[in-house]
């Protein structure tokens, strides 16, 4: 049993993060009594692994200029190949060979991650709004803690991804941002922490030393003018987790050695 | 040739561009109401569903 | 929690067994209060998966003539793809569907399989046996159970697969029979059935109405002169689970509907 | 034509067959060895090593 603070850490996804140092980082918090929850993505593994399979891959961008994956059922097969069988055990093997106990998880376990799938979402092609209705994707509305619960209070550090299960129980694509800030207010988490491939949120895009030390992001709306692309979706996730009661919200350089102690010791951008 | 329908909700004229695309979000002059092209030979339209803008409130 | 007998079911595998009835047959033992934990292969999907990413695949055939797969570096990573992200998550759904809390697991989470990995395997190639020495398939040597018990004692399926890890932490083929077996003795379960595409075992591989309702595996040794192929690893998986204490074992058809409770009510060949 | 090497344990003759391959195991006539073909140009040969008959005991 642990009883220390439970951390939430989100990691990509962009292939720069580096998961060996951030395995190396949970490890050490393990070993201090911590408790911790990672969450994955894994867009390079999923683009990679598309290709290979001849799976042509289309993004989305809506009206406000987000960015997000089109998951068609041929996709959705492979974003369930790379994440469950090819990100996650690269992570539960990394961190057992660190003598860190976990347990590779999907939303679909234990029912936990419930998603609303969009039947209809608006992309903008060739500067036209079309509407697009068959997007496996989804958004979370519900999530069951009791399975990660239960693997927390027995010391072992679930690492979950997606995909959600929709209302059939069908497997649905959703956030993993979103999904490790939903899990972080369900758990009760203490800090939710998540990686990126920048040092922070940054004023301007191009330049890594325009980053704040802390965005107070809109209460509604648009996550505000600084916020492009995966940043808008993680200043959501980042408002969702703290509305939802994490006391603690940071979005943190991913690429750096020990980048969760980093972020828990102040660097990166504390969202507000 | 631009094609020339009538808006579902107000039965203005809405004009629709030879580069219209299936599923196209245009949106009518007279009432502002958004619409879909739901087919483009023959041209219909019909109001378009609503999408949340999912920002998670 | 539950606290009725427990059953261990291995399910193919064979794309000829019927998992959408196995999962409805797992869903009524869990309604009427028994525990239950599910092991899968999936050499179809492997082949499938092998096949689309244009990985060849081989076949090892000891001189005792059991085939298994010849794991290279690019084919366990298939096997890992295709079982933890192909076969694992259908099964999860589709018990979750069910009601059916379940969790997807392979010998790598909890560190649950450990492996020796096997340094050097024979292979008759032509006639002639070869030694090959980069396979990736490793001889199951420790099971750590407490993952799985306390998963079980919240009242979730586990649906456990391959990989385990070798002592090096790294991921190793098992043969997903044993590793069932193996399971099943040190969880203490009650009862193993192992479901396979033909009715049990055969005194005439040709004909399936041969079966035997019970066989008397030899206590070492190869496991007898009807055995041939896969059904010699289950039969030694069956000697394995027996040796480690468990009640009960039958080798039974998947095929047919209701196959783990037919096989619980006595069809198939029980394994003395 | 086949090579005649010196059985690396009772030194009696071996003989490699042309079509034989690399790491196939051939049995020493003389002391019945088990030697593994390490190398086939030139050809090596040395005591194969043990392989447990995996039966699970
Ligand atoms: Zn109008
Ligand atoms: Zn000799």
């Amino acid at each position: 049993m642990t009883t220390g603070p439970l951390t939430v850490v989100k990691c990509g996804g962009n292939p720069s993060v580096d998961s060996a140092g951030i395995c190396a980082d949970v490890a050490g918090l393990v070993a201090a009594g911590q408790s911790v929850l990672v969450v994955h993505g894994g867009s390079g593994e999923i683009t990679r692994l598309a290709g290979k399979l001849g799976i042509p891959q289309r993004t989305l961008v809506s009206p406000d200029n987000v960015a997000t994956r089109y998951t068609d059922p041929a996709t959705l097969e492979v974003v369930v190949l790379a994440l469950a069988g090819g990100v996650k055990p690269k992570l539960v093997a990394e961190l057992s060979r660190l003598g860190v106990p976990s347990v590779g998880l999907t939303g679909l376990d234990g029912g936990m991650l419930r998603a609303r799938r969009k039947s209809v979402v608006r992309s903008v092609v060739d500067g036209k709004t079309i509407l697009i209705r068959d997007n496996l994707s989804g958004r979370l509305d519900e999530v069951r803690p009791r399975l990660a619960e239960t693997l927390l209070q027995s010391g072992f550090v679930p690492v979950v991804s997606p995909p959600a299960a929709d209302e059939h129980g069908h497997p649905v694509n959703v956030d993993a941002d979103r999904a490790a800030a939903a899990l972080a207010a369900a758990l009760g988490a203490d800090r939710l922490v998540l990686l990126t491939g920048a040092p922070g949120v940054l004023t301007d895009p191009g330049d890594d030393t325009s980053v704040l030390d802390t965005y107070e992001v809109p209460t509604t709306g648009a996550p505000g003018r600084f916020a492009r692309g995966g940043m808008a979706l993680k200043l959501i996730a980042a408002r969702e987790a703290l509305a939802g009661g994490v006391a603690s919200v940071r979005i943190a350089d991913g690429r750096v050695p020990g980048p969760v102690s980093r972020a828990l010791a102040g660097s990166g951008t504390a969202v507000t | 040739m631009s094609t020339i329908l009538a808006c579902p909700e107000c039965e203005d004229d809405v004009e629709i561009s030879p580069s219209a695309r299936l599923n196209e979000i245009i949106d009518c002059a007279g009432c502002s109401t958004e619409l879909e092209i739901l087919s483009l030979c023959p041209a219909v339209l019909a109001c378009a569903p609503e999408v949340e803008e999912d920002w998670g409130e």
